[in-house]
């Protein structure tokens, strides 16, 4: 049934996220158009519980969706939005229309008065998700002003509240670490968008000639399209870990685990891709920037190999088992029924 | 590509054998040093594997009239992530374990099945493999060694080198042409097993940088082997060397060889209390990278459990271990010396010498790197 | 190999320049947020060129009577890299006070001197270089691009592809094939100098991925060149330009193009006190390594000064400089995001992100990393 | 004058320091054979100022000798020594006779009422140099205790002192940073261990044949040559900036930039010398593996990348200029004449 599920989401965006509607919105450009038949196909419930109108199916079912949201470079929170909805529901609270981003509670400084916030998909989410003092928050962005905070087509923004319109908050217990929950999607994305940039990569490098050849025919070139395969493959993998959970709610240590590996081959798979393709690769009518530069703005999004790198040792250091133990325990999913 | 790795589980029932492997090695290998330890698969001790044969954990997917415990793939992986991550000395069956055991129940006639398997599974037969030879390098297509057919048997001429423990080993499988030329490449190569004790065969041990000498080269002049000596079909010896280079590729092998330095290492770090961020962050990517690649190579070995050949997915992999488990002492070098005059544990810093010195080697089993991105961009479709 | 690049020191009386214009640069860019600077040699500002001239600041080591300063080349060095380091918008003279001018002193007729270097030094003539076509990438010798000598000097033919800046420079120094074939390779490749306002000439913007419109292709359709159009011998030009290339893979512009996002950030650790170990690692190594570079840089310049031709460890600088320069935006990223949610610096973020997209076009100047290891190798002696 | 002088100290260690003499040390034999020669040739005192009865130069003049002790993995605290004499001439005090290592004022660690530290030349000095208290402090090797601190032939040792000798305290203030002066010998030993080494590797890459071609024709062992010779190149410069002073005492922050490259090239070095000569370079009898091994000891040694990086990236965060600056004057030796 999964795969029925992906494959008809796959479809979807296929057609609706084409290389000239995520310009569009990119440039600015409405993303209502985008968003409709999203909204309208059903497939913002798969994670809502049946008796909410849902589909009731856990985060792994959802996992191959957000890769084809990544593979598609899909400039709306798709994702986020599946989850955050899951979260409302979770907590029996109403769930508006529109999109929604999600934003861990350290996300929001209070400084000078105002909220501010750096945003995924600031630029085009109506609300953001986030936790304050243990309890949900679902923040409007229409109340907010914003300014980019990437180089231009990048969807991360600067959010600055004056004030929190107080009818925004959520009567309902935080319900999950966001911070985790938002790691182990943007790990799925960028699996999905390096899988795009590999493809799009090997087709290249076999049509391209130079010197006489193929380029993908020169050792030099096959060794770094190897290690880009290798790298998106680790990605795949990772973010299938982060995401392996029956209900919605990822394992942290294990997003963390996914975002970390994912945000490393993030930048390696852009990098290398942009070597093979040379200077066809960073024209703006050429698509590959449009899913290189997710994969770099994913990566950076609530902390890159660095940041959860970090987290993993330190758990692992608190723990009293051996490095070993941790990576058969702690570091696999638990088995698939549970 | 990418589609066909899901994510796999070891089932309850091998997954149960942790323990009890786990309990025995904490006992049995409670004097033994890191520094010792870290040689792990390349330490030769007969009497432990002796130990381990007494348990039944030798030979264990083998059929039970051969003296296996008809297990499935994943209860030997379970033991072998034990033993390696142990720093466990395993190299005087490893071989026999994991190939020659395997390769002889696929293309063994009976003869051989009922005279070897019950053996490997006692720990009575080591083995070792005769792959390279002085000046073939990766290039096995160049092989020279010849094994004639006479009227008794095969009469076997050449040498091998990089032969991993051929003194302590009583038999060596080795990929010897049986036909044609070097000229004719992969053609006319065949597996033979080796009695290693017969007239004509001189082993010359060959001292490595850390003073072992667990590799040698073998002579063989005129060496005189019974016909039931060649494995399998005459002039198959490549197809079958290559299949099972993806159980080589792919394994636990191929994840831990740095692992006994991770552990001394992460034992450190506690003692002093404060790791601080370098280490932490050195640390959580030791282990997130082997998390990953410990799923892969689960997944690959479900794969191969299935009788599927996933070669160039192996081949990733075992590109990937080599990476991690190569990058493991630089990383860990790094973040020791960034507190330089601290550290006294003199066996976490032994620990960490030897396999500098010895992380060189890791690219040498199973390929080199440039052979292995070679398979994969062939299996990317790029030649 | 080695031995050749001794430390070289920049004379006195050129590093006191390094004041003067930084004082300059200081004041005439105040309002230049990061963000934008960090375009650097990719940002067009004629008016800011011609402040430059005023001062006496381009063709500094063209002759008094071409309208140059007769300094030295540390002048230009020391110049180049305050310009470089603070991000200055310096695109529209650069390629004339630092290739175009030189080139054209060194093989041009009096004629062409008098007339074009005086302009230069003016900031009133602009060029580009027309090298890449088309299909051919890295490989120039598959130039198709053709000039055919008629009564009235060469008519030109062909495209040329990824000239940066193009629709703003008066004049093209392109690399054409004035006789032979594309089988001929390198023989037969001419350097002419195009009037970029001639009938014929039509100049096609491409926008690359950060919405900047730097490169162009540029079309020629029965250009007709007057005979002085052409620089240096015909035939020569492959020669000519791989003369230029030894200065263009080794100065200042190979170590800076991530620079004014290694000041914001720095700034920004500042600003926010404490910086964390990791921050302060990231820092000292990419200051480390650019330290390293820039003397290798400096002793180049020197060694070319002289009239020396070291290609092969101009080459090594560059491969280098390109390694560093790639890197400088995926470390600070990673760096920046390990903090993820503390950054409120959007001019920061911005100049991350846009160098970041970038990054990859610093490979692509002055010979892809392939083509440069090829050249290491056979300087190495190996092919 | 340096060229003759470092000319003629190559082809003195050339003659004596020997694969075979220098395995005759690591394996535990009589480092007295190796010494003598080069405590007879005078140029232990280099350094030493004239009045002195040494040849008063500086450590530019002596970067070239060191270079050739790394050349040669002379197992013997050559360049140490001769910074150690230096270092006791400028206090005005006596110099023994035989090897003196050095050893940074936080090195020495008071524990259990030991002493210990972990020496570079551990196996082979007379002598460690140290401070304690802003007091220059020569300690007797002879009255510690030692045990190996790497795996086989290597240098480094744990030495522990359960007394320290009092008569053994120089009466004169310290005159250096040894952590600094240390720093600076061990990348001038690295840039000319990674000379040696990729000299071997460039001669095997040219000689051995694979696939019907010497490997130094394949495109993929062209690549991690050139890297190799580029890293050589960083490390060579590096510990040529390490060492550029006048006097006998390197500028520390020219140390940690030097240090900290050549540490991060070592490994490089070392781990493509052994990619390129695969089985044969990890044999006992091949000479590779003294260079290598030494690479990755005094990588290690007094610290690495992380730790010297870290230094230079401080100083910077505490200086107020912009990193430009801070390229130009701190990371520049001052002009030749100083």
């Amino acid at each position: 049934m999964e795969n029925l599920l992906a494959d008809s989401f796959e479809r979807l965006l296929a057609q609706v996220s084409s290389p000239a509607a995520v310009r569009t919105v990119e440039e600015g450009g409405d993303p209502a158009a985008l968003w409709a038949p999203i909204e309208a196909s059903g497939f913002l419930d798969v994670l809502v519980p049946e008796e909410r109108g849902g589909a009731g199916l856990g985060l792994a079912d959802a996992f191959p969706l957000f890769m084809s949201a990544g593979r598609h470079a899909l400039p709306l929170p798709f994702a986020h939005t599946v989850l955050a909805r899951a979260c409302l529901a979770s907590a029996g609270q109403d769930i508006p229309e529109g999109p929604i981003t999600l934003l861990p509670s350290d996300g929001l400084l209070w400084e000078a008065a105002t909220f501010s916030a750096l945003v995924p998909y600031g630029a085009s989410a109506d609300w953001v998700l986030t936790t304050m003092e243990d309890r949900s928050v679902l923040l409007p962005v229409a109340a907010a002003t914003r300014e980019g905070a990437t180089a231009r087509g990048g969807i991360r923004h600067l959010l600055v509240w004056n004030a929190l319109p107080l009818e925004s908050i959520i009567s309902g217990p935080a319900q999950a670490d966001i911070a985790a929950v938002s790691a182990a999607a943007h790990a799925a994305l960028i699996a999905g968008a390096t899988d795009r940039v590999v493809s799009m990569t090997l087709d290249y490098a076999d049509q391209r000639t130079q010197f006489g050849k193929p380029i993908g025919k020169f050792q030099a070139i096959q060794s770094q399209l190897a290690v880009m395969a290798e790298r998106a493959l680790v990605a795949r993998i990772a973010a299938g870990m982060a995401c392996q959970s029956s209900d919605w709610i990822p394992q942290p240590l294990l997003a963390a685990v996914g975002k970390g590996r994912a945000s490393e081959a993030a930048a390696i798979v852009a990098d290398i891709s942009h070597a093979v393709h040379g200077a066809i690769g960073i024209t703006e009518e050429y698509d590959l920037q449009l899913y290189t530069r997710r994969l770099r703005e994913w990566r950076l999004s609530g902390g890159a190999e660095a940041h959860w790198d970090h987290q993993v040792g330190e758990a692992l250091l608190a723990s009293e088992t051996s490095a070993l133990s941790f990576l058969c325990s702690a570091l696999f999913p638990a088995a698939r029924d549970c | 590509m990418l589609d066909t790795l899901p994510l796999t589980w070891i089932p309850e029932e091998d997954e149960a054998l942790r323990t009890e492997v786990r309990r025995f090695l904490d006992e049995t290998l409670k004097d033994i040093p890191d520094d010792v330890r870290a040689r792990s698969w390349l330490g030769f001790d007969a009497a432990f594997s002796r130990k381990l044969a007494d348990r039944g954990w030798l030979g264990l997917s083998l059929p039970r009239h051969y003296g296996g415990a008809e297990k499935g793939a994943f209860a030997r992986y379970v033991i072998s992530e034990e033993l390696l991550g142990a720093g466990a000395p395993v190299s005087a069956h490893w071989i026999a374990d994991r190939q020659s055991g395997p390769l002889i129940l696929k293309y063994g006639t009976e003869q051989q099945k009922s005279y070897y398997l019950p053996r490997i599974c006692r720990a009575e037969a080591f083995f070792c493999i005769g792959m390279s030879e002085p000046g073939s390098g990766s290039d096995l297509a160049s092989i020279r060694t010849r094994a004639v057919h006479n009227d008794k048997g095969w009469l076997l001429n050449g040498s091998k080198i990089w032969t991993t423990n051929a003194p302590r080993s009583h038999f060596m499988i080795a990929l010897v042409r049986t036909s044609g030329e070097p000229a004719d490449r992969y053609k006319g190569l065949s597996q033979v097993i080796v009695d290693l004790t017969l007239p004509g065969v001189d082993i010359r041990p060959i001292r490595d940088l850390s003073g072992d000498a667990h590799f040698s080269e073998v002579f063989f002049e005129n060496v005189q082997l019974s016909p039931d000596a060649l494995v399998g079909e005459e002039g198959d010896g490549w197809a079958q060397v290559n299949a099972e280079l993806a159980f080589e590729r792919s394994g636990p092998e191929r994840l831990y060889s740095s692992m006994v330095l991770v552990e001394s290492w992460l034992r450190y770090c506690r003692r002093r209390g404060e790791a601080g961020a370098l280490s932490s962050v050195t640390l959580g990517r030791i282990v997130s990278s082997l998390a990953v690649l410990r799923a892969l190579s689960i997944s690959l070995a479900g794969q191969l459990a299935r009788g599927e050949s996933p070669a160039m997915q192996a081949t990733l992999v075992k590109d990937l271990g080599t990476e991690i488990e190569q990058a493991i002492p630089r990383l860990i070098g790094d973040a020791v010396a960034n507190d330089p005059h601290a550290c006294r544990d003199i066996t976490l810093m032994r620990t960490l010498a030897y396999l500098e010195q010895l992380a060189p080697s890791f690219s040498l089993r199973g390929g080199t790197r440039e052979i292995l991105r070679g398979i994969i961009a062939r299996g990317l479709g790029l030649r």
